[in-house]
Order: C-alpha cells, then structure tokens, then sequence
C-alpha cells in the first residue's frame, strides 16, 4: 500500500479522462436502449447508466494489456476500456462489423485485443475467469522477467456475489496473490431483489476478511472515488501485493433490462432521485468548472463530440452487413492443422 | 385428438396457464412452497409467477439469492424432510451451474439410501432459442436430464399440458423437470380451470396421418404441426407425436405410429448430436426395423452455440420449412 | 446467546455419553479400515479417527428430528448419531441389510429415520441440503404451531469451504435466519494439500462474518469444547436466532483413505504425535477418572462392550444376504399410482 | 492393424503413460501448465501425475482448492490471455461442479466472441465403474460433452492412446476433454518413447471381421475385444472399431464397416437412454440402412445409479459376456 500514496492525486489529465469516459458511456447507454425501445436492435440489453464512475474510475488505471471480466451490464465496461462505438452499435445490431461479428450481441460484447474478455450472460461467470487471466499474468510476468504484472479485473454486481464461482475465484486468487483487483459493484439489487432479501450483510466488503484479502469500500457514485480505491488496489496487485476486493456503491438509474426508470414496483421513484442528486457525471462536472479543469463549454464540447461520434456509429451499424446464414459454423473450433 | 387435449373451453396463454398450475398446486398442498431468483418479488423475469406472493405469502413463495447449486440443495434437503418444493431455475441455461445438485444429489438420493428417501420436487425452467438472447440465454439442454437416472423430464408445448405438468409434477414423489418453453409464453390454449395431471409417460398424438411419423418435442411440436400443414397441401399425411415425456419416454405410442406410417422423422431444437432426438430415432430404428420404407431423419440444430444476430438464429433454429423438406427427403417426394 | 449460559457445564451422563460416542467411533472404525485392508469389505473407506470429539460434541445435543449431512468421512457422523454397527457393517460390506442396503456403501452411508441425511462423494454437497432442511424445520413448526425448531446441521471439512457450494449454502442460511449450524471439521487438510496452500486464512471461522452469522473457534480434540460451542449455537438455532458456523480444530490420525497414518509424504509423523498427545478419548478419559466420573474399569467396560457389539455386528454382516441382482433397478423412483 | 497402433517396443501401464503425456506436453511447451486438486504434491489420487511437481516445479503444477468452478475458471481465463492449460477434474462425477464453466464459457467464448478468442485447454478426467465407488465415483458422462458445440472429447482406452491423447489435445488450439479409464491404470502397452499425437476424429479398427461391427469405447472396448473372442470361438467373425474420439466422432470409419458386416452393436459403460450409443446407433441405422440386416443392438448400463455392492455393480456394468450375448441376438444365432 506504501508506493500507491502519491497518485492519490488524480492530475488535470486524469480528471478529464474520467469525464470523458462517463459521458461515452451514459450518451451510448441512452442511444442504445432508445434503440432497443425502438426495435431496432434485437435482443436484451442492460444497461449501465448511473454507474458510470465505476467503470470509468477503474479503466483509467488500464492499459490494454491489463484484462476485464465484465457481466450482463457490460456496455459500459467496453466503452471505458476503450470501446469503438462504431463496432459496439454494431454488434448490438448483430452485424458483421461488430465487435463480435454479430455472434454475440449485447450479453457477449468483447474486444478481446484490448483485454476486455467479454460481457456474461451468466452472473458471477466473470470472477473465476479474470483469475485465469491474472495467472497468466504472474506466470507470464515470470518468464519474462518483469517484475511488473498486467492486472485482471473482474466487474460484478452485489448479487454476483451470493454465487459460488465468486467465492471460488476470491479464494484462489488470494491463495496464489494473484494480480487481480475484484471490482463489486453494489447497485443494492440483484435483478428485481433488492441487497437486504439476498444477502444478510451490508457491506459486501465483509467478505474479503473471509478470503485473507483486503476490502474497501467507496462511493461508487463518485468517479475520483472510485479512481483512488481501485488505483491503490490495481497497483498492490501489480506490484505483487495480491487481490484487493473493492466494494462501490452505487445505483441503476434503470430498469434491469432496458431504459424505463420510474414507476418500478420493486423500488420508489423518490429511493432513484435521491441518488439521482449525486449523479456521477453532474458531481463531476461541477467539480471540474469549480477546480478550474473544464469550462462548461468545453463540457458541452465533450458532449457534442460523443454525440456526433454515436450518430455516425448507429448510421455505420444500420448499414453494415448482415452475417452470412453459411458462415453459421465457422468459429466454433479454431481450425486445426491436424483434423 | 387424445385424451390429453382439454375440452372446448376457457382459453389462457401459457404465461397464464403456468401461473394458474403453480397456484393450484400450492393451494391443495401446504407443505408446498416455491422458491427461486425473483420468483416472488418480481413474479419471475417472464411474469410467469405473478400474484402467487400476494396469495401464498413471503413463506411460502420465496426469493432467493443468485445460487442455483444452494436453490436445488434446499430443494433436496426441504424435499428430503417432508416438504414439497417447486423449485425456478429462471434460464435451462443455467444448470449448469447446478448439475451436480440435480445429478448426484436429486437424482441419486433415494437410490443410494435404499430407497429411504422421496425427493418429491418440482424443477421449473424455460428454455428454448429465437428471441435472440444469444449463447447462454437460448439453449434446450433437456438430454443431460434424460440421461440422469432418477429424474422424470416433461417438456410441455400447450397452455394445456404446462398447467398439466405442472400439478403433475406437484404431486409425484419422484424430481420432476418441467422443462418450459420461452418462446410459447404468448400461445393461448384451452385449459380447465379446475387441477388436472397428464398421464406421466403418455405421448399425444396432435395429429393423426398415415405415410409419416413426425416425433416433436417442446415449440417444435408447433413447427412440426405447420410442416404436417404443408405436407398435407401436397398429399402426404403426416401424423405428429409430442412424446411430452422425455423421461420416461413412451416409446410404445412412437412404435405404433412408425409401424403404421413406415416412415419416421425426429425433430428437436437442441444440437443434433447427441439431443434426445438421437435416442428416439435409435429406438424407432430399432424397434420398428421391419416397419421402416427409409431411414429415421432428424432435424435439429446444427452444431454451435446458439448465434445472437437474428440472422444467424434464424438458419440456426429449426422451422416447418425445414421439416417438410426433410419429410420430402425421407418420403422420395422431395 | 443469552440463555444458553446455563448448558456450559456438562453433566455426568453428558460427559459418559460423549465418551461412549468417541468411542463408539474410534472402535468401529478402526476395525473397519482392517476390514478394508484384508480385503473383506469392497470400496474405499475415508476414516474419522482423530476427530472422534467433533461429530460427539455435536450430536449429543440433537434428537432423531434433528438433521445432519455428512461427508465422504461419514462413519463418525452416524455413529455419533446412533447409528447401529450392525447395519453399518452390514452397508460398507454392501449387504441387503446395511441402512442403505448396500446400494450406498461407505460414501453414502445413511439412516434418514434419524435424521442422517447421508454421507457424500461429493465435497460440500451436504451444507445447501442441510439448509433445505432447516428451511423444512422452520417451515414446519410455523405450521404446527412450535416455537422451538429441529435443528440441520452440515458437517464439512477445510478444503470444503472453498467450494461454491458452501458459500451459497451459507449465504442463504444468514438471510433467513434458518435453524442451521456448519460444522467446519478443519483437520488441516484436504486430502494431502495443506490448508495453507488451498485457503489464506488460517480460520475459517472468518468466513463467518461475510454472512452475517457468528464464526466461533473450538478445539475440536477436545469433546467437552465442542459440545459447548455447539450447544450454544444449536440452542440459538433452535430458538430463532439464526445460523452460526463453527469452526473444530482437529486432525486425522490416519491417511485420506484406509488406515495407515504414519509414513505419509504430506505431513510428518511427529506432527501427528503432537496431536495424538492431544487424543479426543485420552484427554476424555483422563478427565472422567480426575472428575470421578467414572472408574478406569468402568471405562474398560465401555471399550470391552462395543467391541463385543462390533465383533457380533462384524459377523452379521459377513452372514447377511448379498442383494439380489434381479432389484438392480428397484429404488431409482418412488412407485407412483399415475405412472 | 491400423496407423494408430503403436510399434512393438516399450512397455508402460496405462498410468505411467498418463504421467509421461503431461512430462512431454510440459516439456515441450513453457507456457504449458497443470493444475488441479492434489495434482501436485500428491500427484492426483491416482499417481498419474507423480513426479511433475519435481520436474516442473510449483509454478508449473499447481494444487489448487477444491474449487471446480475456478479449475475449469483458471483454465478458461487463463488459455484466453496466452497460456495453455491442462486441468484435471480428478472424478468425472464432478464435473457437474463445473458444467457452466465447461458449457457456457469454456466451449463457448470462441464463438460468442465472433472467433476472436482461443482456448487452446486440455482437460483431464477419470471415468467408469467397476471399482465399487458407487454412484458419486463411478459415472460415464461423456454424453453431456459430446453434445456441447466446441468442445472436442477423446475418450482413450489404451496406454499408447492415453499418452498420445494427452499430446493431441495440449497441442491442439481447441478444448480437448480427455476422458480416462479408472477401470484400466494397471493396463500395460505399447508406448513409444517420443511424444506423439493421435489424428482428431480417427476411429480406430481393434479388429477386422466381417460379420457384425461392435462398436465400443472407453473400457468398453477391452470387454468388446473379449466379446469378439467368444464370437470367434463360435464361428463368428467380429470387427471392433474403437471411436476414440467421440466428437468429432469418426462416422464415415463406422458406417464403412457397417456396410461391409451388415451388422452392428454399439456399447458404452454409460446409462444407455441418451448415452453417446444412441447417437452412434441414430447414426448407423441412417447411413448404413440399405445395408443392415438387423436392428442396431445397444449394450450398456441400465437405467439407475451405479450401485456400490459389488453384486450389484458387476450386474450393472457392460461385460464380455452380455456383448456377446448381444451379438448373438442380432445375428439370430442366439
Ligand atoms: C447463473 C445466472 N443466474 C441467474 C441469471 C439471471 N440474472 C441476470 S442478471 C441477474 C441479476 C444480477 O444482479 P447483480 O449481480 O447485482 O448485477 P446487476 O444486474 O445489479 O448489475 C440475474 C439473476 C443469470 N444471468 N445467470
Ligand atoms: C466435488 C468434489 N471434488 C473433489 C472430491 C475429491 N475429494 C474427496 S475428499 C477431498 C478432500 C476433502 O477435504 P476436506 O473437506 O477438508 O475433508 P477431509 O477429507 O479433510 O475430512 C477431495 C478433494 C470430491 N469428492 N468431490
Ligand atoms: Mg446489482
Ligand atoms: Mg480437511
């Protein structure tokens, strides 16, 4: 934890990189579930929108050498590690040009040349695999000599938690000190239950004591918060300190699947706007106007160039081409000189 | 018609006809409960349990956290001491994470004590492609079931025959799997509102015909029915046999069928290797070798995951189109 | 935990009733496992002796209503629950007269009348069962009216509670406050991995805290501690107070599976004479004679009569009748009317 | 004699040619590594891994927690992100721990990622009966695998096939389930000292005959030589064709014999309702119809648990004597 203190500082750039995360993500979340609402694109889609620091928080701290696991919500972790929307809406859209060549979708979106080892459809799938990532991290670190290890971050919700693959994974990790910083984020509900039905603790950090690793929790509505917590355990666990579980607490501003918000019968409007005045992204857009960052023009700037960028994607999806039905088998196997 | 189809009557979506099956079977038996991710709260993702808190109670229908070995382990353990669980597992897909629950512990039990347990529990799940919901969210997995000792597996297509199984399941001492089907949830059907069971282990003949056996299971019985359709508009009488129960399966029905028609095709929506299809068509090869005009077809998915882009999904599912030109190959007509 | 202070003190025909268990225990299976080694009896036999003071300290506070699940390492557990040795042997010889008549064998051993839910192959599959009967317990004394519960109670080893299963199992307990106790049989082992290579924690009573139930330490060599420990968590169980996991320290005297204990490359043999100096029965023994409890010829009668059981019980079991092979497909399901 | 036999010369058992296919797929590959519960310091249960812990030491041969999920979890994630993997689930039995590790990631992440993934894994279990292990140590489940998109599965019966089996599938890009045989550790054969493969999708011909095609794998195939044995002392002349791999499954090898014998029997240790037998029967009976003179005759476990009392396990599993007695019904010499 020594060496960590000094980047507790997020500089201008890291401020501004934050931002510019947060608002690709809420802008694609808001287009995309227009796009599902709209039946233009097939399928279902979860989306991130109100937990935009968490994932942003984090990736600021990745290279694409560093792995992400990620879960049914997983637009919002492949933007903030990089994600091009052009291939995202298109995957959506189930194209040839996405990210997945259409194969996936929504639930499986993944670029796995940047390290984002795809979104899950199977809660709690994420945590045992990002394990293996880290350990090919150590291993790999080893027998090239280097002392620094890529990092493996596995995102997954509060309900996640209460599945047997996390518990197997935070174990292992933690045996072997692996390079691997788990990432909870705590939205209070597992689909329509909320924390208090699914499990008997509060602060899902609890249970890192039960594995022989750290817990910390942070304000997960918060995206310097996030940043500082996530930073401290990304760089323990790169240096060899091992795995750190990092609870964040935060909210979805939407329904499960899709885009309706108010009116939910499992949650009160007045519980979302409550949650809603600590909004991620207008916390910290004020906070960069007062720190003198960012004018609110050169905001509305940021703004408007995600914007333009998603209308130029979506019209890229819609005319982008279809798989072809005879490819159907291809990339099942990968094909081998031998059979 | 047989007897398993209801009589002229109300008319309930299968949706509907779940819930009402549910809710009956928790009325007539209070060591009945229910239990699942979402299943109370939420009435289920599908809808499919909606009203059963407001009746039974927080007791008796229960939400659990995301732990699918834990939601069959309590089924065990619960069925096991005198209760009588209902048990959700939301997607088939998700077995997996529960396999060794349903295998080594449900199944087992009763055999590995002597016989000196009764594991009297009912296992819902939806399964099924062509809402594309992708590779995990798509699948029809009903064969690891079938191969299991010590489980029953019926894979109902109607609002009449869910509700059926259903109360069915309810009441057997035996695990039962009622494998359900997504992409029926909208199909209304007639179905009595008082409780009734299915024969465990019966077949229905939808359709009777006499140049070919179409045996299909789950929504491909409705694909089939639409290829008997088409057939019919070119002369051939297809007779189509929903076996219902996979396990047991009733090969009996399946026999004389094929023994009158001489020709018989097998349709599913899992991956043809190794589906269920392939054990009923090595049985009707078997059992009906002298009756046979051609060799037993099947049409079933192709091997790979179910694909996501709609495109793709749709080549990847089977269709009547698909079956009618596999009864055209088998018949010569094609 | 208020009103379990006055159960502390064990009573006489507490403490001669824990020594009858352990010794039940330690007699059958040792001439189990050289039934084993002549060949006489089929299969592969994972013995208790060494932990003889766990499954006693426990069982001795629950009635045949109450419920327990057992392990691969089951013996003990039906013993300890009253199990009679001539069906026992009778099972592990896979004879029409053992309690699972012969289809079970050593691994599933049983006697559901009692409440021995059975022993298991499959590690950690006995807690989520256990649970499911202590949601039948609680269920069914809210029908019937009963403000005291039976009680379910899982046994389990250290290298179990890395298994998901566990961790669900736990989990669901804690939110429903069910009438559980998990007997964590930590004998430092799993199989021949050491607990520090497959967990980082040295107590696993620390996993208690993630579910939000109390984690309590026992010396598992010592059966008065146990039985204290458990007491105070199955009356809490009992009475509402939800679920509580607790932790024996023990050890196996003898190898994973069959007898031969010293000589093992995974541990040394003066690690295992460290423990030994620590006997379950010795230690008992010694403190019933210093308590004048009982004679040392009163406990010499003990070990002659169960001996004297185990040698006619032995002998049953070699003259009862094999299963007829024509009943292979008998017990699969239960005869229903409908089918 | 076909090409996958190996040349007369070294002798190993079964076992120790395990040992050595791991030594050499380590040996030859640095990012290789081995990790499952008690491989390491234990060398497995078994002894099949005795000796890499020295020789590659700790971070190469890894004992993990008894955590199937994160086994077959590590192996995913880490053969995704470079390395190539080989675990061990040590009993068969327990993949049902670990069914959606193996099924939804592991088979599927190539696919789902539109190809852009490989998972070059190699997966080691032991399966089979016969050992009075009872119904949690004893179980075939090859059947789940087999019908599961993306995954390859090899099930060897020989020690020059488990040590070549073991090579192919550490070499191969793909996931490669080796199913072993607890029943054959002490068999002894023919093992070449170098490493080698095995060709993917070859079925191997045990034994030319002419009138009746077995068809077994696994264990079974030892049972169907002997079998063959019997038939030959009654004037019957058997060919025995061992699949090996049983996806892909080397049809056009069986269909050809067929064609020639007229005759077949599939056997397999698993429960026969929807084992990998009927698939292969489903197969015959289709493409070699115009050939067969008799019903395709299936031999293999009946319809409940293995039963621990050794009277009752020797009942329950396939033996020489019931394959022949099989062969004798098709052939109607009975
Ligand atoms: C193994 C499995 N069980 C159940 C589901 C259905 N399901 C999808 S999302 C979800 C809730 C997940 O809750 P949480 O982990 O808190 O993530 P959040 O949706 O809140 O981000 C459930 C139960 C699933 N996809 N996989
Ligand atoms: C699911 C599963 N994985 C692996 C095994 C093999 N196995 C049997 S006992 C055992 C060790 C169990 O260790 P622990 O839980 O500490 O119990 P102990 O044997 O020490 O009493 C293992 C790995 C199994 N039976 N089931
Ligand atoms: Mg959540
Ligand atoms: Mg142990």
């Amino acid at each position: 934890m020594a060496n960590s203190s000094q980047a507790m500082e997020p500089s201008e750039e890291v401020l501004k990189d934050l931002h510019f995360r947060m608002v690709r993500i809420r802008h694609f979340e808001e287009e995309a579930g227009k796009l599902m609402e709209q039946g233009k694109s097939p399928g279902a889609l979860h989306l991130y929108i109100g937990e935009e620091a968490v994932a942003s928080g984090v990736m600021v701290h990745l290279s694409d050498q560093d792995q992400i696991t990620s879960t049914h919500r997983g637009h919002g972790h492949l933007v903030a590690k990089g994600g091009e929307f052009k291939k995202m809406y298109a995957e959506l859209y189930g194209r040839e040009t996405g990210y997945n060549k259409g194969r996936g979708g929504s639930m499986h979106i993944s670029n796995v040349d940047a390290g984002m080892l795809g979104a899950n459809g199977i809660v709690a799938a994420g945590p045992p695999i990002a394990v293996g990532a880290a350990f090919s991290n150590k291993y790999l670190a080893r027998i090239e000599g280097r002392d620094s290890m890529n990092v493996a971050v596995p995102f997954f919700g509060d309900g996640a938690t209460n599945e047997g693959a996390f518990h197997e994974a935070a174990n292992m990790a933690a045996i072997w000190k692996l390079p691997v910083v788990f990432i909870c984020e705590n939205n209070g509900f597992g689909e329509f239950t909320r924390q208090e039905d699914h499990q008997a603790i509060s602060d899902i950090a609890d249970r890192a004591a039960g594995y022989g690793m750290p817990g910390v929790i942070c304000d997960g509505m918060d995206a310097v918060a996030v940043w500082e917590a996530a930073g401290e355990a990304i760089e323990r666990a790169r240096s060899g300190g091992g795995p750190t579980l990092v609870e964040c607490k935060t909210y979805r501003y939407v329904d499960h699947v899709g885009l309706r918000g108010i009116g939910l019968n499992y949650r009160t409007d007045e519980e979302l706007e409550e949650w809603k005045k600590r909004d991620p992204i207008e916390q910290h857009e004020k906070r960069l106007v007062e720190m003198g960052v960012m004018t609110e023009d050169e905001i509305q700037a940021v703004h408007d160039a995600v914007m333009a960028d998603i209308t130029e994607s979506i019209e890229f999806a819609e005319n982008s081409p279809l798989p072809d039905p005879a490819d159907l088998l291809n990339d099942v196997y990968t094909p081998t000189a031998a059979s | 018609m047989t007897a398993a189809e209801a009589p002229a009557g109300r008319q309930l979506v299968y949706t509907l006809a779940i819930t009402e099956g549910v809710r009956q079977a928790l009325q007539e038996e209070p060591l009945a409960f229910m239990a699942g991710e979402d299943v109370a709260g939420a009435g289920s993702v599908f809808g499919i349990y909606r009203g059963l808190l407001d009746e039974f109670g927080p007791d008796r229908v229960i939400d659990t956290p995301i732990s699918e070995s834990g939601i069959i382990g309590l089924a065990v353990g619960a069925g096991a001491t005198g209760l009588k669980p209902i048990v959700d597992i939301m997607f088939m897909d998700f077995i997996g994470e529960c396999m060794d629950e349903i295998v080594n512990q449900l199944a087992k039990m009763r055999y590995m004590f002597g016989g000196k347990a009764t594991l009297p529990v009912t296992v819902l799940t939806m399964s099924g492609a062509g809402m594309n919901l992708a590779a995990q969210h798509s699948q029809s997995l009903e064969a690891w079931l079938c191969h299991t000792p010590g489980l029953k597996v019926v894979m109902p297509a109607t609002a009449y025959d869910v509700k059926g199984a259903i109360i069915t399941a309810a009441r057997e001492p035996n695990p039962v799997f009622v494998v359900m089907c997504k992409g029926l949830m909208a199909l209304p059907g007639e179905v009595p509102e008082e409780p009734y069971t299915l024969p465990i282990g019966k077949a229905v003949v939808r359709r009777e015909g006499d140049s070919l056996t179409i045996v299909a299971h789950g929504r491909m019985i409705h694909e089939a029915t639409k290829a008997a359709d088409i057939l019919e508009g070119e002369g051939v009488s297809a007779e189509v046999i929903d076996p219902l129960w996979l396990q047991p399966l009733d090969t009996e029905t399946i026999i004389n069928s094929v023994s009158k028609t001489h020709n018989a095709l097998v349709v599913h929506e899992a991956v043809r290797f190794g589906g269920v299809g392939a054990e009923i068509a090595a049985q009707i090869a078997e059992l009906a070798f002298d009756y046979l005009d051609a060799p037993v077809g099947r049409v079933a998915a192709p091997f790979s995951p179910v694909p996501f882009s709609p495109v793709l999904e749709q080549t990847y599912v089977p269709n009547a189109e698909r079956i009618a030109a596999e009864a055209r190959q088998i018949l010569g007509t094609g």
